[in-house]
């Protein structure tokens, strides 16, 4: 019985911290808040410097071929700190598919590149404002030449390549387009997150690649979503935790009428329902974790069951980190806000709160899971 | 029980309609009428002081002020009626509020009688604006616990200090302000309150960027400031007093959350789908506006409550407290609600879009829950004021403020 | 402008609560739960004595000939002190019924009655453990006798008549019954509140008579409904303004760690939370008897919001008095688990919170009513 | 990461198992344990002596405790692989657990080599059963706010008083004690530690009718009763300090509250139909659901990680003081939600139905919410020793006991 990581992993997480921490990921990220730009790319150097966008590359493709839990630890790492870089985008959804779909060919002539930096990958998904739904998907794959718009995609500027959820005849498809094409249009959409780019994608004909079988795009992208989640899931509990932890040091540094604000049980109650919903969400999340990286059947379950309560804890702790915060917590001198936005952002970036919970009672409908 | 207004009621009201209509323009539905403050935005500044002096001059802008300073000695009702009645024309807000309701009453009870003349009629006209000068850095909820020192110097007081959450403060005229003037007295025995000319040399003003990227609120720093003792508001040691009156008076004003509520939620519902259903369709979503609906009722039918003690004449209860917290509340959750209604691109801030309203609503919120008393303050209120209970035993209690335990 | 009651409504009030109080009603409350007994006779003939039972009854039937605020206010007082009366089965549900679709001939024979005490009347209209419905009514009148079984009918033994929801060939008719007939079998079933009696009622061919039109009686039914909600909200908000009181009392005078437990930021916080609550339902209540009372359009609006508030603030506040008088909340000795278990019978005896919080949305829908 | 025994581990559970195949019947869906004990339900505590014994004869008692003793000396991850494979069985719970997992570690720490020699072997063999007698009706949250009283006399001490919330009680023939001999000395300092023979003349035991109508724990009256000095359990003044030990092992022991849970409610769901729709197609009862599951997951996989750290050999975090806030609360949400679910009928009772089990759940949960801690002073336990927050200035601090405000 061990649903803990190991040293190793524990001490991969120790060095990402330390790494991160002399970085000063948190100050990097208010600087990306007050320029134009989305994310760092000095940050993002130093990262894949270190290997961690290779992570989960087999070795034969140069990367360092280790396993999901140390993707984990590195996610909640960069959760803690609210990193601005590409990494969701280009390792948790873009390598993810290649990884998981990607034919022989495809994976030695990208895969590499993740490694070295030289390729940085996105997922489009959504078109409307609705869920995305199989039905949904109107950009349309035909003859190798891809059509339409696709809006709310991550990091589409400092990306290379982008998986597309594509119409093709009546399958929907994954595929792969090189996004310096000059027959792709990025503009840039206004999001409440100013450290993190979502843009508007449009393709006018760009060659497309069909990356794996053509008729389960659909279901091939369910099971991305599934990993991503478990992936995402550690980034909100480390923010979460950063939220509490903030939120903690404040209450005991904070006086009012004469006493640390801490004391007052009004704020410990709230202290306490915030931990409460972390350790909730901590212990799905490596629930997740073990069934990511086992390929686990129960991994649909496991995966929901770890977004769920990690989108709850981290904007609750994000949230009332604020309110304890008082009217420091609102300006935006102080870091409160980052967590907050970054809270909704990683929240709505794999589909909302309910559209999960929905895919966790589907899941328990379909396998008869018991607890 | 009616909903109608008493003959007497229903006379006012016309009256005041029939002015409006002369003179403002109905809000329709794509009315959006400036609400909010914006650095240098001088056309709204320009707009409110035109529609003040307008109403000033046809004796609408005070209406429960004495005639000697521009009102008509309105009784509460009438009050409630003008604001109900104007609320519904598209006016320029969110500039005089806080002078008019927090410095007017201080002014009118503690100034002399040549300031009252000389202050007044110009601040019920819109001449001079004024802002209020309460919270530090270091005194938020604990509003007493300021440190900006008044030091008497002959005929002069000479501040120092440094002011927050001061709305406005870079457009006004002039500021009521309380300062400690000796920290070698209890906590609320220090305190005095002044009025302060905010051309005075020494104070500057720096507006605080929010959680929303905007700056409705500044900071105020003092420098050696002159206060001439003439403007002191009160006995030297009676500023907790004076303050007390105003910070009420804030708490019932900040009242309910500007934007989205059960009809807005509603609306988004009928008009927008979701996975392929109507959202309204969704029965998780029926119970959330059925849930937000009864608040946003309650806290309706509870001002008409006091609406009918004022009516009759009678001192409103405390329901009014309740306000705030039900409402910023509800903003937060109905702000989330809108994100996640539109899913995967929830957070993309269209100006055009049904969703933007949401957004603001859910960072906005985040600010409600703290301005004007905290969630936490206001049902501590609520607890010891309407319910009754005892007060805990206070960490400060019989201290001298400068031997407080404050961390630092 | 005056959403309160008036000075008249203040006295009858005033003197239904001194009444109540000097006849302990709480008290009588026990003894009827300490008992077999289901209701308290000797009460329910003061009441009848003070002359409650006719408030609403027009005068030409021997009726005090009052309004619906009348019937509010005393709602209220024998909410507050959980009087184990079939005041709201026979007040309520039938006689309303009576009043709005009676023929004549059956307003003569039976008004009179209900004002004397020598009828008592209740409502039949659930037949299984689901929601009530058009579509499962299965009770069948022909040819004027009644076949088929109630379950859960209130006050059913003390009652010597009902309202009957009864299908009706390819209708829903409302129909009257005498329960003393020969054809009718009662059985009582055991409920959650010892103080409240409900039964299963088996009709064998027993004589009814329909009552209003024979093709409105769903839709009569939810006239009555309406009306009983506004009704139940102020028995609703009597109990919760009860449950408040007894834990604001009690955290004054119990101590802990050398304070009384008020004086906790926990408590003050809890209790604040009862008294908003509570207020949101008193001001949706009033905002419902002004409804009922001036038969206005926004009633089935009114109804459901006064009755979705009050559910909640009576829940929610037994529930958290409980917890108030921690330990002693939980033994039989003292009062609040009365209070707790009368909360949930109002709430479910006219159907459950979420079948309310649908017929509020369905009002808004129908209506477009805006706040 | 895996959810596999160690090879260790695996052999030890093959072990348990295979004893508890020969002498057990497995649990299957329809076996309902008796899980309460009910006052003179003689045949459960039959049943309950003659599992104990038999558990006992094959070493399977107390397995943590050293041979002497009755155990086998068994690790803590041990412990919890034969808990777990117990609990896969229809045995016999609710007469000797309190005994054994308080009065155990207490006798094993503080009583003498002949008095655990004397007690502890007939404790596991189930002959002699033992309560906990700490709790007063003055004394609940603030346990050591309590006033019984221990008067010393000669070699024996006379005790006068009164404890509540006693679990088995009337059918024990120990119990352990805390009492307080001092009332001049500080609140903490003037209680000591007993354990007594509750067949002792002056003990009065008298059940409790709870909200539910059932009465699971009593009232014990002492009269003048004599406790023999020999049966003190640490020093004079160091009851406390026993006690404190004792009452986290409560805090653990009343972990996971019992009865219906997200399972529950999605197997009613997918039955029951309301309004003529499945309830499980209504996405308000989904997201219910939903939340109900991931909260009851957390849990499971909070122990887990539990287990993980003690089959480390590492001594736990304070992961698991969470437990009974979350499962408390939900099963009242849950109670809730099967009672709302049968609308008009939810209030029925019968036996035989699918809702009585929810409406079991929501009387007791409104119980299990204050017993062994309430939510309140729980969260208290969160905030001060698992994140730091500072306690609050104590009323009672420096205070001799009977100096501290009563209220009476």
């Amino acid at each position: 019985m061990n649903l803990d990581f190991s040293d190793d992993q524990k001490l991969l997480q120790e060095e990402a911290k330390k790494f991160l921490t002399k970085e000063d990921a948190l100050k990097i990220n208010r600087a990306v808040m007050d320029s134009d730009k989305t994310y760092d790319q000095e940050l993002w150097n130093k990262i894949v410097g270190l290997g961690w966008t290779g992570i989960r590359i087999p070795e034969e493709y140069q990367g360092l071929g280790l396993s999901h839990l140390e993707l984990c630890v590195i996610a909640e790492e960069l959760g803690r700190q609210v990193a601005p870089v590409p990494f969701s985008s280009s390792v948790y959804l873009f390598t993810e598919t290649l990884i998981e779909f990607g034919s022989e060919e495809q994976k030695n002539s990208i895969l590499p590149k993740l490694v070295t930096g030289d390729v940085i990958g996105t997922l489009a998904i959504a078109e409307t404002n609705s869920a995305p739904s199989k039905d949904n998907i109107s950009v349309a794959l035909k003859d190798g030449k891809l059509s339409g718009t696709k809006i709310a995609v991550p990091d589409a500027e400092v990306a290379t390549h982008a998986v597309v959820v594509a119409k093709n005849g009546d399958n929907v498809s994954l595929c792969v387009v090189d996004l310096n094409s000059d027959d792709v249009d990025i503009t840039v959409q206004r999001n409440i997150d100013e450290s993190r780019g979502y843009y508007s994608v449009s393709f006018n004909g760009a060659n497309a690649e069909i990356i794996g079988d053509e008729e389960s795009g659909w279901s091939n992208l369910e099971k991305i979503m599934d990993h991503a989640a478990v992936l995402f899931s550690f980034e909100q509990i480390g923010g979460a935790q950063a939220s509490l932890d903030m939120a903690n040091k404040y209450a005991k540094e904070r006086y009012a009428f004469g006493r640390p604000i801490g004391s007052f049980q009004s704020m410990k109650h709230k202290l306490a329902d915030m931990y409460v919903a972390l350790t909730l969400a901590k212990s799905n999340s490596f629930y997740g974790a073990w069934a990511l990286s086992s390929n686990a059947a129960e991994l649909p379950t496991a995966a929901a069951t770890a977004r769920v309560s990690a989108t709850k804890a981290f904007q609750l702790c994000s949230q009332e980190n604020i309110q304890t915060h008082g009217g420091n917590g609102f300006t935006w001198e102080y870091d409160c806000h980052m967590f907050y936005k970054r809270s909704k952002v990683l929240s709505l970036n794999l589909g909302s709160l309910p559209s999960w919970r929905e895919k966790l009672i589907k899941s328990l409908e379909q396998a008869n899971i018991k607890l | 029980m009616d909903f109608n207004d008493t003959p007497q009621e229903a006379e006012f009201r016309a009256k005041c309609r029939a002015w409006l209509e002369v003179n403002a323009e109905l809000k329709t539905k794509k009315t959006n009428s400036a609400k909010n403050m914006n650095i240098g935005n001088k056309s709204l500044l320009e707009a409110a002081a035109e529609w003040q002096k307008k109403k000033y001059d046809a004796g609408w802008a005070m209406i429960h002020w004495p005639k000697e300073f521009g009102g008509i000695g309105a009784t509460p009702i009438e009050r409630i009626i003008w604001a109900q009645e104007e609320s519904k024309f598209n006016v320029p807000k969110g500039v005089y509020e806080i002078g008019l309701g927090m410095a007017g009453p201080v002014m009118m009870e503690y100034a002399t009688d040549e300031q009252k003349e000389r202050y007044l009629p110009p601040m019920a006209e819109g001449k001079e604006i004024w802002c209020q000068l309460f919270s530090e850095p270091s005194a938020g909820s604990d509003v007493a616990g300021l440190r900006s020192k008044a030091v008497q110097d002959g005929e002069n007081w000479i501040v120092n200090g440094q002011k927050v959450w001061t709305s406005g403060a870079h457009f006004s005229d002039f500021g009521i302000l309380v300062v400690r003037h000796d920290a070698g007295l209890e906590k609320h025995k220090g305190l005095t309150f002044f009025f302060v000319d905010m051309k005075s040399p020494g104070i500057e003003v720096k507006p605080i960027k929010q959680l929303t990227g905007g700056s409705s609120f500044n900071e105020v720093y003092f420098n050696d400031v002159v206060i001439p003792d003439s403007q002191r508001l009160g006995e030297i040691g009676d500023g907790w007093k004076v303050a007390i009156t105003t910070l009420m008076n804030e708490r019932l004003a900040v009242g309910d959350a500007d934007g989205v509520d059960a009809n807005e939620a509603f609306e988004l519902a009928k008009k927008h789908d979701k996975d392929g259903e109507q959202l309204i369709d969704n029965n998780a979503v029926r119970e959330s506006i059925a849930d937000w609906y009864c608040e946003a009722s309650g806290l309706k039918n509870t001002k008409l409550r006091t609406m009918s003690a004022l009516s009759r004449g009678d001192t409103p209860g405390p329901e009014a407290s309740i306000t705030k917290i039900v409402s910023a509340n509800k903003l937060q959750a109905i702000g989330n609600f809108g994100m996640d209604s539109s899913d995967m691109s929830g957070m993309l801030m269209d100006e055009k879009s049904d969703f933007i309203k949401f957004q603001m609503a859910w960072m906005g919120a985040a600010g409600l829950r703290i301005a004007g008393g905290t969630d936490e303050i206001l049902k501590n209120i609520i607890a010891e004021r309407v319910l009754g209970l005892p007060q805990e035993a206070r960490a400060d209690k019989g201290l001298a403020f400068k031997d407080i335990p404050s961390g630092s």
